[in-house]
């Protein structure tokens, strides 16, 4: 077998080689693993962006690869890879990469940095894994490896009681719905005898709503929305991205959105058959609800909070409400084709945008909080303000950042939000309403956070200086990303998200064809 | 009815289960709580390979006959080894919990109540 | 208040459940057993294990095995980052 | 923590060595009878632990040797996934062979052989040294963690 047909494998194997190297490589040298790991990183993004234009060079059809046997069995674990699970890969493969370098100098003052660069290269493990497997089973195990290695960076920063705190509140949620994610696959695996995705949603289409797959469906949508940080389960997300260190919660954020990842896989590829052809648009009403609820709560505490990343904490769960309603409007619509045609896919066009563009802004501005924590000592917005006058680079990243999350134009967060205004607005005006207001509160809190931060007289007590080039140089690829994005919206829709929509649509083929 | 009764022991182990981490606020009994729901499920996964009268999936010895279902097995004993790992990540959690507050009390600690 | 809540979620939950074990099959009597009936014949003939479970284990699903043993290593990395001494250097 | 009874001490020292063989036979005969890496490596591993318990102390064993055990665990797991990808990652390339632990097996009843199963020995093996480094680890972290505090508590 050539090269190319080992790729999806490869993709995972990579950084799951560095992450066993780290340890030994830490004891070598305390600065080994921090360049390593990066590498590790570096080749699997290429290994990514390989596959990605295999993929979508290719006429549509997923790429199964089958584990351990040369002929494809739905029996084995096999990968299924379609152009949405490339998405969510890159989106991955940017952020990580972006992340690992601009903790090169964060970390420089802790101890314990070869565990911390493991941990790293683990939670991209997870994420790869969740979103390239095509067994159910499977992606629960890469979901916990996932959840474990966030929690284990959480609790980095150890002088502090409460980052262990925020640490075991997050690993308590998301072991509950790790195990309840299995209770789910359990259940399915009862009345069906697979744990292949393809078999089962050939199953569950064939059977429809019965009581046991609407539970199933219930517990899945919420396991995935708890991993994805949205309301009502969004508890500990907020806790858990302020204690994290620095890049962590750029990481954490884009972990995140595997649980979307989830939760998009289980409404459409697992039971978007039995959801259109029964034309059940309750599901998507309840991804919906889920959407708005995050949206509003997220932002209205986003307002109140004084501490910058508890504030950030909030509108990455607001941004992701953007994405449910979205995707959760295409749901609503699986079952009525012209309506899908006339605005549904454009809605889901536009939560896959937002999602992508979610992650550089959100991560730019996480990876800009940490900068004004390393710079200043403190994450309280009272207690900080001129950092404009000595931290140019971080500002200006800063307003970037700040104007894409807004939607002003012409920032690419502007044309994702424009396609679900658009969108949502011909399915249920109300909620497209509900949508801009969030986004005005958005822009307020925004405005809020550079006003008291950046401008008003130097900070008398401390020196205050720009951040370490490597940090800049991690915040840089997020900038220029999000530039890319804002001047070639079209290009991005077309290329990239087009190509996801349509795979997200298409149901799976079965592994050696039954 | 009587047919019925292990998939009722599981519903009730977990019930118990998410009760304790839901109404609890010691850390250790939190951490019981979601150590009783993994077994919960776990013995759930086992139930469902058992198939009436058959013997464990193994030719070492075999004397004919049936055998259970051996893919739950398996999985059953990828899902112990993960919650023998999350359960260690989280009593390390506590035990920091405690250096740092003096108390494993949900209560006490800042940001873990409710 | 809050109590109450969080009793009416559990009450829910508990529901759930039991809607979804009165629907399973009947105990001992499994309906879709393909699967596990190809490993059963087939398992000792290609893999060469007389324990089913094995063969599954590290065979046929050896890639989630892989990702377990990953688990317990991140664990173990959790932990003895948690656990670690020093802390932030001056 | 103080070492315990001299009676437990005799004891520990002489079941040691047989808990390591209960657990390296659990490994060993992974693919013939229940048990495997996992369940072997942590009856080892809680060799360790009673040791731990009745010596009062963690300096039997070296944090970097359990390390070295768990990665190089992994890695021969891993590599002997990456070996495969002759076929496909996993595939087990000396089931059949007629090599190492390749002899091939009929469909029924036997009574065991050892030299079968091709990779699912080794891996199981790779497995033990991992799990065996791993539940190592942590309980000598959580040890010498609670040893530290005892430290603390009567100075």
């Amino acid at each position: 077998m050539s090269f190319m047909d080992q790729l999806p494998i490869l993709i995972i194997a990579v950084p799951l080689l560095g992450a066993f190297l780290t340890p030994i490589l830490g004891m070598m040298s305390k600065k080994l693993p921090r360049y390593t790991s990066t590498l590790f990183l570096a080749v699997s993004a290429l290994l990514v962006a390989l596959m990605a234009f295999e993929v979508y060079g290719g006429d549509g059809t997923p790429i199964i690869y089958t584990l351990g046997s040369s002929d494809p069995t739905p029996f084995r674990i096999v990968l299924e890879i379609d152009a949405f699970s490339v998405f969510m890969a890159i989106i991955m493969a940017g952020v990580s990469l972006a992340v690992s370098i601009y903790s090169w100098s964060f970390t420089d003052k802790y101890t314990g940095q070869d565990k911390f660069y493991t941990l790293i290269l683990l939670v991209v493990v997870g994420s790869y894994g969740m979103t390239l497997t095509g067994d159910l089973f499977n992606l629960f195990v890469f979901f916990e490896i996932s959840s474990i290695a966030l929690s284990g960076l959480v609790a980095f920063r150890m002088n502090r009681g409460e980052s262990f705190e925020a640490a075991f509140k997050y690993m308590m949620y998301s072991t509950l719905s790790g195990l309840f994610l299995l209770f789910a696959i359990a259940l399915l695996y009862s009345q069906y005898g697979v744990l292949n995705i393809a078999l089962l949603a050939q199953g569950i289409t064939a059977d429809g709503f019965t009581p046991l797959n609407k539970v199933v469906l219930a517990l899945l949508i919420g396991d995935f929305a708890m991993k994805a940080g949205a309301v009502p389960l969004h508890m500990p997300s907020p806790y858990a991205y302020s204690e994290s260190p620095g890049g962590i919660s750029t990481l954490f954020m884009a972990a995140s959105q595997a649980g979307l990842y989830g939760l998009f896989r289980a409404s459409f590829t697992l039971f978007g058959g039995a959801i259109s052809s029964m034309g059940y648009a309750a599901v998507g009403w309840i991804v919906i609800i889920l959407g708005v609820l995050s949206m509003f709560i997220g932002v209205t505490m986003a307002l109140v909070q004084k501490d910058v990343k508890r504030l950030m904490a909030y509108h990455c769960i607001s941004q992701t409400g953007y994405i449910l309603l979205g995707v959760g409007v295409g749901i609503a619509v699986l079952g009525d084709a012209t309506a899908m045609d006339r605005y549904g896919k454009a809605a889901i066009e536009g939560g896959l945008f937002h999602t992508i563009n979610n992650a550089l802004y959100k991560g730019l501005l996480f990876l800009t909080a940490g900068a004004m924590f390393y710079a200043t000592g403190t994450r309280n917005l009272n207690e900080m303000r001129g950092l404009g006058h000595n931290m140019k680079i971080t500002t200006m990243f800063f307003l970037i950042g700040a104007i894409a999350i807004s939607g002003i134009p012409p920032s690419n967060g502007f044309s994702s939000k424009l396609l679900i205004y658009e969108s949502v607005f011909q399915f249920n005006p109300a909620l497209s309403a509900i949508a801009m207001f969030v986004s005005v509160l958005t822009l307020a809190s925004f405005v809020k956070v550079f006003y008291s931060a950046f401008l008003g007289p130097k900070m008398k007590d401390k020196e205050i200086k720009e951040v370490p080039s490597s940090m800049i140089f991690g915040m840089a690829i997020l900038v220029a990303a999000i530039l890319a994005f804002s001047l070639f919206p079209g290009l991005v829709l077309d290329t990239l998200i087009k190509p996801a929509v349509e795979a997200l649509l298409r149901a799976w083929p079965i592994p050696g064809g039954v | 009815m009587i047919d019925m009764a292990p998939y009722i022991t599981v519903a009730i182990i977990i019930g118990i289960g998410l009760y304790i981490c839901m109404f609890k606020s010691n850390l250790i009994k939190i951490v019981m709580g979601i150590s009783l729901i993994e077994s919960g499920v776990n013995l759930f996964l086992i139930t469902l390979g058992y198939r009436h009268g058959a013997y464990a999936p193994i030719f070492t010895m075999f004397n004919g006959g049936i055998m259970t279902l051996p893919t739950p097995q398996a999985l059953t004993l990828t899902s112990i080894v993960i919650g023998v790992a999350t359960t260690a990540l989280l009593l390390a959690f506590v035990i920091k919990i405690y250096r740092h507050y003096g108390s494993i009390d949900a209560k006490d600690a800042r940001r873990l109540k409710g | 208040m809050r109590k109450s809540i969080a009793l009416g979620a559990l009450l829910i939950f508990f529901g759930f459940l039991l809607v979804a074990i009165m629907n399973i099959h009947s105990f001992g009597y499994p309906t879709n057993t393909a699967m596990d009936d190809y490993f059963i014949r087939n398992g000792q003939e290609q893999t060469g294990a007389n324990n089913i479970v094995t063969a599954i284990v590290f065979d046929y699903r050896g890639y989630d095995t892989i990702g377990e043993a990953t688990v317990l290593f991140t664990a173990v990395a959790g932990v003895l980052l948690a656990l670690r001494k020093g802390g932030e250097e001056e | 923590m103080k070492p315990m009874s001299v009676i437990v001490r005799t004891m520990t020292r002489s079941l040691y060595p047989f808990i390591l063989l209960f657990g390296a036979y659990l490994v060993v005969h992974g693919h013939l009878t229940p048990g495997g890496g996992f369940q072997g490596g942590a009856v080892a591993a809680s060799a360790i632990a009673l040791a731990i318990a009745a010596f009062g102390g963690t300096k039997a064993y070296h944090e970097k040797t359990l390390a070295l055990f768990e990665s190089g665990g992994l890695l021969f797991f891993l590599s002997l996934g990456l070996i495969g990808m002759g076929v496909a990652f996993m595939w087990n390339f000396l089931a059949g062979s007629g090599s190492l632990f390749g002899d091939p097996v009929a469909y029924g009843s036997n009574p065991g052989y050892l030299n079968t199963a091709g990779t699912i020995p080794l891996m199981n093996i790779a497995v033990g040294l991992e799990v065996v480094g791993g539940l190592g680890a942590i309980m000598l972290a959580m040890g010498s963690y609670a040893f530290d505090e005892d430290k603390e508590v009567s100075s």
